[in-house]
């Protein structure tokens, strides 16, 4: 597809897409206001042309996959157009092994710890040897180091590897091929910034700087005449960056510090309108929740550090986790950490509070950040570094594990609370939970490609769905009470509707929308449904999906009852929204539509005659290869077998629970279609003393208990609780720690430090003072006294010195 | 050596009994208007009677070889010290004759602490130098033969003390100009 | 001559000069006393001095009694002083550093 | 002109300020503008010097002392004047020398009451003279000399320009000072005489103990003696009860040159002093210092939700954030003290432009009381998103300074030095990591109530709430830039100081095995 030469430029300047984005937020910043479109054609403008960048990478990627499938003979890559530098030798044995190895750019950004140099000076004209093997094969030679050095430099950190410490001594074998090296105690802890461009990070790019440029384009018009229009912009770019950033990373180190800047970065859109304390509040909310789930982050990531004897590179601690360097009771303890980063950042229980909150911020914002991007960025991260999840929670051989566990608590928890929102937004906030819950429970089975393409699918029906909401709103007057002000937009905006139904579609798993596809997958890595393979016997996390699978459609289905079916409720004439709005509406719903394509089944291709080679492409564009991942059938990695069955059941599945509310919710609407008052479950009508009046005054009762208890009996009083265990227990437990502590801050210091400790300060200060009040007495001013006392004491003190001493 | 110098100085003492004798007398008498010059009631006899005791001290001066000193002595401070404290006596205004009021009533506090610096320093000075003995020739080892005291002092402050004696100057010029802004009448 | 005879001199003449600035009301009176007893301190230097066979002592007397002149031209001012705003040179009443 | 500059450079850098306030003694206090420029100007010679040192510099070799200078000083005690810069002390003197000249760029219409500009800018010299001069002495003598010779004019500052309270916290301040001062002085004279007299100078001394081979009990004890002195400087916990109080007395300037430079002459003393002439001394207190290290983070950040005071909070993150410096030191390794010398760059200017903020917001609102701040982001934006980055910052995000100090620190805890117990580094670890939450959810809800909001009834149409005015751009943005960059290349302080640590870190990896 493309020359080799062009290829080679893209994977080595890919760092221009993050880069461009970043140069926009200070173009926007110190420029933006001054501008015609006050600094959004400078954001589009930047990510229109990251986009195309990503784009051209994503079929870089592809044809380097494909050409390497093609089992052509020759090397993949030329060697740059001047010979010394070589920043891209593929370190492929064979072009099979090559297929998806990470291709990695790097310069040094610091480095701390004993100079390199005499090492250098140790290790001049040593060949290479092992070099191959370590997985650093590629790297930029910006600082001017010949490749001997680079080979002395790879080396370096492996006889770092006997510094580690007692209990995460890294085995030095690898020392032995470094030869002279081990005499000088070289131990040159370079920490490298730079760009891993494999399957995943070009699937994230093609993702992030797509949605991105589709929720620059819809903000024009959603948030146009806001006083802080420039700032949304140049803080959307930011992110953007940031984001882009982070999924490049090739090091930890720069993992965390793009990690914390989309961070700061949802933290200030959340916040945009932070004239409204609420606002303020959820943005605080959503960073403090988050920081909590940083401490893992930082102890996880130093775990893996010394563990992989002191480096930050990914693809080294991956490799050194693969082949059984690190021992495994130090990556459970580094994985256990790290989820609890993942827990914060993608909304897992117990730590998902903040998502729904965040939808304090403008609706495009949820839409990219909260949907997307940024919250999976917590599941990319796992993916990124999956040979450490999947070793240390010993993903292979179990049949529930905490990743898993944690996922399908969420995906259902999550699920059950979309039933009792009012707001729109939150009904979808709580979905994203769900979904996040489904991308992670995949993870947790060794369903990596599957949690993969769910992260991908959802990307584009999630933000459709936000934006269609959006749109919603922004035809109803800025509400997003679902209850009070919308239903029957179904003929006010057609474009809006449409799209919206594709995205929840898509959602619920109905074929042949994308999220079917994935959904399927998911399902099938479970690989309990008999003839799927897979790895082995997740009973229940199967049952968490199914439970899911259900619940998505429902709460759909009332989502979309409620906002677009029955009449309208709210005040004045809604409106369909303008193009800038329903544009990337339609491309996002198309999106949805297509993209689960990406990686049928070879049953299902076969099935309609389809050319074999469209099966499974994502999974052959996405999954880690080459020597530095892990790919082997011995560690119980291997793809389920798709059952056809499952499918069917899966999907009738959802067709029953989302044709059940619906049915629930037309007879519910039926007798007053312009009530804005009603209430969700049965259950929920019983409170106090008036429960014996409706229960007279219900003619339909019996309906209700007979719909209520089928379609929302259950959720009734279980999403309550959970809605309460939520609001209550879980909130309340955030804000009596925030309590606690501020109550224990104004204890020690009002206590401690002021009476305690200041106490003996004080006390000392006080007898001085005392003695100076008994000293005062006694200066008269007489010069005359005070030189009496002065000789007095002198011949008293001279006495003293004479006679005593 | 220290034998020979001993000898030496054992012959001094016996021939020197008559500057000796001079020296004790003197002695009294400085003591004596010492003791007058804090009792008397009269200003101007207080300078008369320190005029003396200043005087003995030039006369000690001599005994100990240094002659420049002495000069300087007398110089200094019989002719412009003393000629100061006079006329600061005449524009305060003192009486001429006796006055009543020149002491504080709690003498016996000042005469205590007096007494008690002697006691210790007599004490401590004759524990410390009990039977030291002046040499005959107070003159410095070192010094070329035939050089006089004064010659001395002179090569010392002209050379190593330079810089203080310097300071020293612009300490009497700043004196100088402090004491005409001060007693200025403005 | 014995060191002391010239030291045990200086000790009384000094310790006459600390009665005197004890004891004397007069502001003059006071500074009196105290050419007493800096005329003591050069005693005890001259007699080391010519106790060591060194000549550094005297030059330090030869300075005391410089700076004795400087002192007594300021003491004597700022007596001058004292007198004209208080119309008296009664050291007592000057206790401005009371506390 | 070059060997001018190798030979005297230094000295020429670190008297410049004091020649600058001997000439300003003799203009007259009247003319304020003459003595703004002079104060200015001779901060800005000192600043060329140091940046024609610092270019001259030879970073190869950054582990070396370089423009040293050693000269008869007090001879009978063996005390010299020695001077020069190397990886370690380069930062410090850079942020110095650059944080000084902003502060009195600041004062030029910022003179506190009772005004007297030219007292105070003398101060403020005398202060700049004595803060470079302790950073480039190798002479133990000589530091302490410089290390004293800061606290005068600080106590002045404080007790004359101060706020209320300003006598009782300005005594605190000199009290606790001295006390520590004093028991390190003990310690000095002691190692002067352990080691056989010979001489003050760290170098020197250093290899006297290895070769008269102190025992361990020795050198714990004398580590005692200058932990007490530098400790409180920093200030640890317990030791810290004077800081909140000199920071919240102090007038801005006052507590800009405190947070910013006085506070790392603790730090930098443990550094350049006490670690590497004590080494085992070093290795049996370490522990105690990351206990008190990390007692301080977590101490220091309740204290912190629990002020009302804008300036006391940010006085009472100090002693957090200095928590992170101490125990990056603690943990005797070569990633913690990088850490520890970047948290000390990174806090000084970080913390040093929040106290310029708070001042003025001090001057505009004439309050500090959170709860009736709020809206400052609608009344002075452009200082709003100023306090926004720095609160950032300080919190320790990515990509900004702060960052470089705190995570490095606590990953260094996760495998401190040989001979430490590392079951113990790694609950402070733990601690640690959960300090940063701690400091975002202050700093934030500080960020919340004095950015965020509306403002309130009583200040909203003051006409004396403005933006930034020109002075407050010239010092702040030169600071925060210096924040922004340090965020995103680390290696520009990192390498330097790395040699020169790494060299220190070797000794205990040695010590260890």
């Amino acid at each position: 597809m493309f020359a080799a030469e062009e290829v080679s430029w893209l994977f080595r300047n890919v760092w221009l897409i993050p880069a461009l984005p970043a140069l926009s937020f200070v173009l926007i910043l110190f420029f933006g206001k001054r501008l015609p479109f006050k600094g959004a054609e400078i954001g589009i403008a930047s990510v229109v042309v990251a986009f195309s960048l990503a784009v051209l990478t994503t079929f870089a990627w592809i044809g380097n996959i494909q050409s390497a499938e093609s089992h052509s003979e020759e090397a993949i890559f030329l060697e740059g157009p001047d010979g010394e530098q070589t920043p891209i030798v593929l370190t492929a044995e064979e072009a099979g092994e090559a297929r998806g190895a990470p291709i990695i750019t790097e310069v040094e950004w610091f480095s701390i710890g004993p100079d390199a140099n005499k090492v250098i000076l140790g290790t001049e004209g040593n060949s290479d040897a092992g070099h191959d093997e370590d997985g650093h094969s590629d790297d930029e030679d910006e600082d001017g180091h010949s490749d001997d050095e680079d080979a002395g430099h790879d080396d370096d950190e492996e006889e770092g590897a006997g510094f580690g410490g007692d209990d995460n001594v890294v085995d030095v074998a690898f020392a032995e091929d470094g030869g002279t090296v081990a005499e000088a105690h070289g131990d040159r802890f370079s920490i490298s910034i730079g760009t891993l461009v494999d399957g995943q990070s070009v699937m994230m790019l093609f993702v992030v700087t797509f949605i991105s440029l589709l929720v620059h384009v819809y903000s024009t018009d959603y948030v146009k005449g806001d006083r802080r229009f420039t700032h949304y912009f140049a803080f959307l770019s930011l992110f953007t960056s940031a984001m882009l950033f982070m999924v490049l990373s090739t090091s930890t180190m720069q993992l965390i510090v793009g990690w914390e800047l989309v961070g700061v970065c949802s933290f200030a859109l959340i916040g945009h309108w932070w004239e409204e304390k609420a606002n303020s509040d959820a943005a605080l909310k959503a960073f403090l929740t988050n920081r909590v789930g940083d401490i893992g982050l930082l102890i996880g990531m130093s775990i893996l550090y010394f563990a992989a004897g002191r480096t930050f590179s990914i693809p080294r601690i991956n490799e050194l986790a693969v082949n059984g360097t690190i021992p495994k009771g130090t990556l459970t303890i580094a994985a256990v950490c790290l989820m609890a980063a993942v827990m914060s950042k993608s909304g897992q229980f117990i730590l998902h509070t903040w998502l729904p909150d965040a939808m304090a911020g403008p609706t495009p914002v949820s839409a990219l950040i909260h949907a997307a991007t940024m919250v999976v960025a917590g599941v990319y991260m796992i993916g990124r570094l999956y040979p450490v999840f999947f070793i240390g929670f010993g993903i292979a051989g179990s049949s529930i594990n905490l990743m898993a566990f944690i996922g399908g608590l969420t995906t259902v928890g999550g699920g059950a609370l979309a039933f009792v929102q009012k707001d729109i937004k939150k009904v979808l906030a709580y979905s994203t939970v769900s979904q996040l819950g489904y991308m992670v429970l995949a993870l947790g089975m060794g369903a990596y490609t599957a949690g993969m393409f769910h992260l991908f699918t959802h990307a584009f029906f999630k933000a459709c769905l936000f934006l269609g909401a959006g749109s919603v709103s922004h035809a109803c007057h800025h509400s997003f009470d679902m209850k009070a002000d919308m239903g029957g937009l179904r003929k006010y905006m057609p474009k809006t509707f449409w799209t919206f139904m594709i995205g929840s579609g898509a959602l619920a798993g109905i074929p042949p929308l994308a999220g079917f596809w994935s959904k399927d997958e998911i399902l099938v890595g479970a690989g309990v449904w008999p003839n799927t393979g897979g790895n082995g016997t997740y009973y229940l996390p199967f049952v968490f999906g199914m439970i899911t699978a259900a619940m998505t459609a429902a709460y759909m289905a009332r989502t979309i009852w409620l906002t677009f079916f029955g009449e309208y409720r709210g005040h004045d004439e809604p409106h369909e929204s303008g193009a800038r709005i329903t544009t990337p509406l339609i491309i996002l719903a198309g999106m949805a539509v297509v993209v689960g394509f990406l990686n049928m089944p070879s049953g299902f291709v076969k099935f309609f005659g389809a050319p074999e080679g469209l099966a499974h492409r994502f999974e052959d564009w996405v999954e880690p290869a080459g020597v530095s991942t892990f790919v082997t059938s011995d560690n119980g990695f291997t793809h389920a077998k798709p059952s056809l069955s499952l499918a069917i059941v899966a999907t009738l599945l959802a067709l029953t629970a989302g044709g059940a509310v619906v049915a629930y919710y037309r007879a519910l609407y039926a007798k007053d279609s312009k009530a804005t008052e009603y209430t969700d479950g049965v259950m929920s009508r019983i409170p106090g003393l008036r429960a014996g009046h409706k229960f007279l005054e219900e003619k339909y009762y019996l309906d209700h208990l007979y719909t209520g208890a089928i379609a929302g009996g259950t959720k009734g009083p279980l999403a309550r609780a959970t809605d309460w265990f939520n609001q209550n227990v879980l909130d309340g437990i955030v804000n009596g720690v925030g309590k606690l502590s501020v109550g224990l801050g104004n204890f020690i210091y009002n206590i401690i430090d002021q009476k305690a400790i200041d106490g003996v300060v004080n006390g000392s200060g006080n007898s001085a003072s005392g003695a100076g009040q008994f000293l005062r007495g006694m200066q008269t001013g007489q010069v005359r006294q005070y030189a009496t006392l002065m000789f007095g004491a002198t011949a008293v003190v001279a006495a003293i010195f004479i006679f005593a001493v | 050596m220290m034998a020979l110098l001993a000898q030496q100085t054992e012959a001094v003492i016996e021939t020197a009994w008559i500057p000796n004798a001079f020296f004790f007398v003197i002695a009294a008498v400085m003591v004596l208007a010492a003791l007058k010059m804090v009792s008397t009631k009269n200003v101007v006899h207080a300078a008369l009677y320190l005029l003396i005791v200043l005087s003995g001290v030039a006369a000690v001066y001599i005994f100990l070889g240094a002659e420049f000193a002495a000069a300087t002595q007398i110089l200094v401070y019989l002719g412009a010290i003393m000629v100061l404290l006079l006329f600061g006596v005449m524009l305060t205004r003192a009486k001429l004759g006796a006055e009543t009021d020149l002491d504080h009533d709690q003498r016996w506090i000042g005469a205590l602490v007096g007494a008690s610096l002697l006691a210790v320093m007599s004490y401590s000075l004759w524990d410390a130098f009990g039977g030291d003995k002046l040499p005959a020739d107070p003159t410095p080892q070192d010094a070329p033969t035939g050089v006089k005291n004064t010659q001395l002092v002179a090569d010392e402050i002209f050379s190593t003390y330079l810089v203080s004696f310097e300071v020293l100057s612009v300490l009497l010029l700043a004196a100088l100009i402090g004491a005409v802004v001060v007693a200025r009448r403005d | 001559m014995f060191l002391n005879q010239f030291l045990l001199l200086a000790a009384v003449l000094f310790c006459i000069g600390v009665y005197g600035v004890l004891v004397r009301k007069n502001g003059v009176l006071v500074l009196m006393s105290i050419e007493l007893i800096l005329n003591a301190v050069n005693i005890n230097l001259v007699a080391f001095s010519a106790f060591n066979q060194n000549i550094d002592g005297q030059v330090f007397a030869l300075f005391i009694i410089a700076v004795a002149a400087a002192e007594v031209g300021v003491g004597l001012a700022i007596v001058l002083l004292i007198y004209r705003n208080r119309r008296s040179i009664d050291v007592a009443e000057a206790n401005l550093l009371k506390g | 002109m070059q060997s001018f500059l190798e030979n005297w450079g230094i000295t020429a850098m670190v008297f410049a300020p004091l020649v600058g306030a001997l000439i300003m003694m003799l203009i007259p206090e009247r003319e304020e503008g003459t003595h703004k420029l002079i104060a200015l100007v001779s901060t800005v010679v000192a600043g060329g010097l140091g940046a024609l040192l610092m270019l001259d510099f030879d970073y190869a070799k950054a582990g070396e002392m370089q423009f040293g200078r050693d000269m008869r000083w007090i001879e009978i005690i063996n005390a010299r004047y020695a001077v020069g810069l190397d990886g370690m002390s380069l930062p410090l003197v850079a942020l110095t020398l650059f944080v000084v000249p902003l502060v009195i760029i600041y004062s030029w219409d910022h003179i506190p009451s009772p005004g007297n500009a030219k007292a105070f800018l003398m101060l403020i010299l005398v202060l700049h003279t004595g803060m470079i001069g302790t950073f480039v002495a190798r002479d133990l003598v000589l530091f302490f000399v410089f290390f004293e010779v800061v606290l005068l004019p600080m106590y002045f500052m404080i007790g004359v320009w101060g706020g209320e309270k300003r006598l009782y916290a300005s005594i605190k301040f000199f009290l606790f000072t001295l006390f520590g001062s004093a028991f390190m002085l003990v310690a000095f004279l002691a190692l002067y005489n352990l080691t056989g007299g010979e001489s003050f100078n760290i170098e020197r001394l250093a290899e006297l103990v290895q070769s008269e081979g102190l025992s361990t009990r020795t050198q714990v004890l004398l580590f005692g003696g200058m932990f007490l002195g530098f400790g409180i400087k920093v200030p640890m916990f317990p030791f810290h009860t004077w800081l909140p109080d000199a920071h919240t007395q102090a007038p801005t300037q006052g507590s800009v040159i405190l947070a910013a430079v006085l506070l790392k002459l603790g730090t930098y003393g443990f550094i350049r002093i006490a670690i590497p002439i004590l080494p085992e001394g070093a290795v049996e207190w370490a522990p105690w210092i990351g206990l008190l290290a990390v007692i301080g983070i977590i101490y220091g950040a309740l204290g912190c939700l629990a002020q009302t005071d804008m300036k006391r909070l940010i006085a009472f993150s100090s002693v957090a954030h200095m928590g992170y410096v101490m125990l990056g030191i603690a943990t005797l390794t070569d990633f913690g003290i990088n850490a520890a010398i970047f948290g000390m760059v990174a806090h000084g200017l970080i913390t040093g432009l929040l106290f310029f903020l708070a001042g003025s917001i001090k001057e505009r609102y004439h309050t500090l009381e959170i709860k009736r701040l709020g809206g400052l982001l609608v009344q002075a934006p452009k200082m709003g998103w100023v306090l926004g980055i720095t609160t950032m910052a300080s919190l320790g995000l990515p990509g900004l300074a702060g960052f470089w100090g705190e995570f490095p620190a606590i990953l260094a805890s996760y495998n401190p030095a040989p001979g430490l117990n590392q079951t113990v580094f790694r609950v402070y670890m733990v601690v640690a990591a959960i300090g940063t939450v701690l400091a975002a959810a202050y700093l934030l809800w500080l960020l919340q109530r004095t950015a965020f909001g509306t403002p309130s009834e009583e200040f909203i149409d003051d006409p004396e709430i403005t933006d930034m005015q020109w002075n407050e751009w010239v010092a702040w943005v030169p600071m925060l830039i210096m924040v922004i960059v340090l965020g995103f290349l680390p290696g520009l302080l990192f390498d330097i100081s790395n040699d020169k640590v790494s060299a220190l870190g070797e000794i205990f990896q040695a010590l260890g095995n």
